[in-house]
């Protein structure tokens, strides 16, 4: 083993400290600074951007939103959890 | 400063080329299309996401991109390459669907073939404009409208086109409301649009039980290569009728298909890296997969016209459209466009059998060009 | 690249389409077929096969369908989700 | 019609045996039976219907079946021939299992040390027969009624034979409501079948944490061949019984589980091909193993009723016949023979104890074996 | 008798070493603070069961530990040592991440990067203790209180101390509540610890949309080292606020994350056997990480000083500590050290903050030196 | 193949049968005595053991034990199933 303070000057051990703090300081405060921004954007843009809903619809999977319809015909719609014939989502 | 100096060359800044950017923002687009309109959300939000992390940037020794040896994302992918998750998603996809209205109308699954006529005459453009015969085929695939099949025939047959293949095919998937409606009334009357269908009689769940299991047998024995897509699909609805495996059932099509969802989409995204797939034969696999969805959806229409020439209880030639395998979405573009006639004809029902027929069709039609082409 | 049709000769294309869209339609039609005569079969043989249960055992995963009998020597059954020690199934 | 004559040549029509036919109508009858007479539908289901895929014939170079590099099966059947899949499903059987009843009354654990016998005197048989020492150790370990178990075992020792093996395995332990019951009969007086045990002790959740821990520990040092299987029950009954972890416990009895039973179920099934599976060798492994399952249950009842020579309380010799691993079946096959003499005697508490150790006897025996004969 | 005296020349009591007996008691320790003190359960449970699992000791023949080739656990391993897992539960972290908290107050942002100097300073401590540069970085990663980042590090740059920089990491995340407070206290004042801050501003859905996306361009081009962790854990993120993904978002955060943490803690554990785990380097890691710990509390909370002497609205110096990445145990810690002295105090929300800022500080900081040393 | 009694003789069969069934029975016997001894050992160890709690306690995942806390601050907790800010668990 060499004297540790050597180890540390052939490893870089300062340059790579300063240089990584430097680095991540500057990743996030940039985030920092974009959340900072992103309502202000978003308050710009509101008049051209469509109103956002108030409670974004969740899809209720595999709910089958014809039901209607769909008694209509009296079909039997098996739409126990997960297993609708009609669903929402498509792989 | 000579470490920070070189650390900046590492950056995904010094080394972004326009095509990476212009990629990021097509992943950009395609999570906005699958967040703001719901265009196939479960797909489209993991493979855009996918491309925007594909293409960052970075340098070669460490090993991060799909395409990298021992890279994580070379690990997920092999599951795309080696064809493995399209078979898995079959199975979940198995185990939530309901072949009733198939069963209880069985003249309404030709539709489902004849709307396979979008892949052959796809092959038939490909060839013309210089694809080789397999990539032909892969490509043609397009028109099958199935995101698995598709990644599972050209990880087979043209695994350098995968990436534009199966976006190709999402993408067009997820704009079935938009591409199919205006082909669908070009190619019908008011009339036809109007035609009311009789109600589906009960199908037992007797039926339901040997349904999978003799279909599979058909579809295998007469296309092999069909095998392993179909296998899992029935083994799938076996899992789900038989009721008694209600809990491997609900694992496939719950807990099972959506992980493989998550980690298709987002590799197969992944993939597609500027560099290989920013290409002029990207270009050409995008237009001949536009054309193959208009071709499948005029197929289906057109064959349930010929079929009103001979039946006493006609067919709403709409259902035709159903038959290209993107189930649900193809059923309710039909459902939709009858509701504009009448808004009083359900057709959603009546057009889930072509649709699940397609999803028979096109895999059969894998497995044709797969035994013709594999060398 | 070549001439168009001449690679669409050179690769069989007009033949592979017919063949397949022959192939397909065999494959659907063989199917659409055995749909049709299913009902008719199982009608036939319905006489020699067992009545079918109108609505068929849904197993509750994992419950104890000796329930009562446990109740009787009064042991404590942890019956909660998923993890009886006297489950329906094995692995 | 030259392509299509020779498609025609590629599907399983014209390169069917009568060998895949009847393995086809096999994984039909396990099909039929699993739904029909509810026997271990879990796993014969994916069984069956994998000897119906893993039968359809096709032609080699589109790599489908599970003993073909690069196909999708072989890569899902890696799982099965590496014994990766029988120590998830033992993590999962682990957060299932609730070992009170083997708690309350530690002296029915030896019950599942005897039935073991039938393992071992298995092996005598098969060595009889001209079997190698190795493959009489894989054959010998169907005795011990547990599926996972055999899986692993004939991985390491005969993955030649691991087909045959596994699904003679299954199949008995299907069927030990029609194995059992008479044996038990035999073996037994109407005064035995009669005897009602002493209600069991409350367990502490203490005991219940300490367990897992002590008994591999137990097991693993005597028997390092069993720290697989055992080390993941424990780790299993563990993450349950300490309550601290009730959300992977629950992801491992259900999610996981599920997951691995379907595939390592679907991918034995589709490696008993007629080619390798229509052997002699299979007949005799058949044979082998339903005796294996006799020995073994009168091995359990034999032991309970020397045991009752020395005790005061004395035990029903038909819950030695729980000593086998079939669990919970075998449990309820004693419930019910016992209740068709003297309804209001509940055995089934009772007979979990020497079923559930019946699993750790199996698996220290499968332990032993592979030390024995490992190369 | 001669296969009774081989037989017991195999098992673990003949084979066993004080190193082995001394690390199955190291697992039963971290079994027992798991479910006695509830320490970091769902981690320290699965490892201490896998350190009991893998210091049993075996005949070579037999492939039973991690660094056998061809033995299950080695497969399981393979997660590890190739990066796969922790991405994994990156994703699932991800999906059960809300950065509300941050959202709402940006410049706590930066108390998640001043916590990072932990990682650094240790770095250089063990190049002073004769570690190399790429060794050095691994150990540093401690310091980022992060258990996958520090997995995915130190299988890039150190694969033969992962085991004992994993188990740091871990234990050291389960002694927060023990390590953190009295230097929280040591470095403020009574006054500091009293400061109440403004309650946050309500988060649009659109920002935690756009979040997720934003924040993953931003750290990629900087640091792509990043990409895999990062981009998993907006992708996660990403499917949980878009709200059209709900069904993967949730299988991500339950199903498949319990899966990859029962697999990656058992097989962690599992990896730290006595031969190559009990070293003197082994030590020196582990002295090295609670020092690490150590600066990286005081980091943030010296920072968040800093700040006060610029801000107008004065930040709780306290939530510093939180910028380390253990969540949510660092953001508790913070609430219930400010509660001793104002149990009218609601650290909590604002701690989630720089919280979550530190996981992706420690991903960025993996980054970075993976880049840097990368050979 | 060889005369079967050979076989057996060659394959050990009898030795590996009897060494066999003691090793299991032995393990199993020690387990037996184990389970036999656990409770009086826990009894004798009770008085310096801390008293076990009558419902060991079963977390509630993802739940946030500081609700009323928060509650407090007006803070909009998304507390859905599986995915709070404060989850009880870390990864
Ligand atoms: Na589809
Ligand atoms: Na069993
Ligand atoms: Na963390």
């Amino acid at each position: 083993m060499n004297s540790g303070v050597q180890n540390i000057v052939n490893g870089q051990g300062i340059m790579i400290t300063i240089s990584g703090m430097l680095i991540v300081f500057a990743a996030l405060a940039i985030t920092s600074f974009f959340i900072y921004l992103l309502p202000i954007f978003l308050r710009i843009f509101a008049s051209i951007l469509p109103a956002e809903e108030t409670s974004h619809h969740i899809p209720a999977f595999y709910s089958a939103p014809e039901d209607e319809a769909l008694a209509a015909i009296g079909f039997a719609l098996h739409s126990e959890a997960g297993g609708s014939m009609v669903g929402k989502e498509s792989f | 400063m000579e470490i920070l100096f070189e650390f900046l060359k590492t950056t995904g800044f010094a080394m972004m080329t326009w095509g990476n950017a212009l990629m990021i923002i097509v992943g950009i687009f395609f999570v906005s299309l699958a967040i703001i309109k719901d265009y196939e959300p479960l797909l489209l939000l993991p493979i855009g996401f996918g491309a925007i992390v594909g293409n960052i940037p970075s340098i070669d020794s460490m090993a991060l991109n799909v395409y990298q040896e021992g890279s994580v994302l070379s690990f997920l992918y092999l599951g795309v390459s080696k064809g493995i998750y399209p078979p898995l998603i079959f199975l979940g996809i198995g185990a939530m669907t309901d072949f009733s209205a198939m069963l209880s109308n069985p003249k309404l699954v030709l539709l489902g073939a004849a709307a396979q006529i979008g892949i052959f005459l796809t092959l038939i453009g490909a060839l013309y404009l210089g694809f080789s015969p397999s990539e032909s085929g892969a490509i043609g695939i397009i028109g099958g409208a199935d995101g698995p099949t598709a990644i599972f025939l050209s990880s087979k047959l043209a695994p350098h086109l995968l990436g534009s293949i199966a976006i190709a095919a999402y993408s067009y998937m997820a704009l079935v409301p938009v591409i199919q409606p205006p082909i669908m009334r070009l190619l019908t009357t008011k009339k036809e649009r109007l035609i009311r269908m009789k109600e589906p009689r009960h199908v037992s769940q007797r039926e339901k039980i040997i349904f999978p299991v003799a279909v599979f047998l058909i579809s295998a024995l007469i296309a092999p290569g069909s095998i392993v897509l179909i296998g899992m699909l029935c083994l799938g609805n076996l899992l789900k009728e038989s009721c008694v495996t209600e809990r491997l059932a609900n694992t496939a099509r719950n807990a099972m298909i959506d992980t493989v969802t998550i980690i298709l989409g987002f590799s197969v995204g992944a993939s597609a890296q500027a560099q290989t797939f920013l290409t002029s034969q990207s270009l050409l696999v995008f237009a001949l997969g536009a054309i193959s969805f208009g071709i499948a959806t005029a197929g289906g229409v057109v064959f349930a016209k010929c079929m009103n020439l001979f039946l006493k209880d006609k067919i709403n030639p709409l259902i035709g459209a159903a038959g290209v395998s993107a189930v649900p979405d193809s059923a309710r573009v039909v459902q939709m466009v009858g509701q504009k006639e009448d808004p009083h004809n359900f057709l959603l029902m009546h057009a889930m059998a072509p649709n699940v027929a397609g999803v028979l069709g096109s895999a059969i039609a894998a497995g044709i060009l797969w035994s013709i082409f594999v060398k």
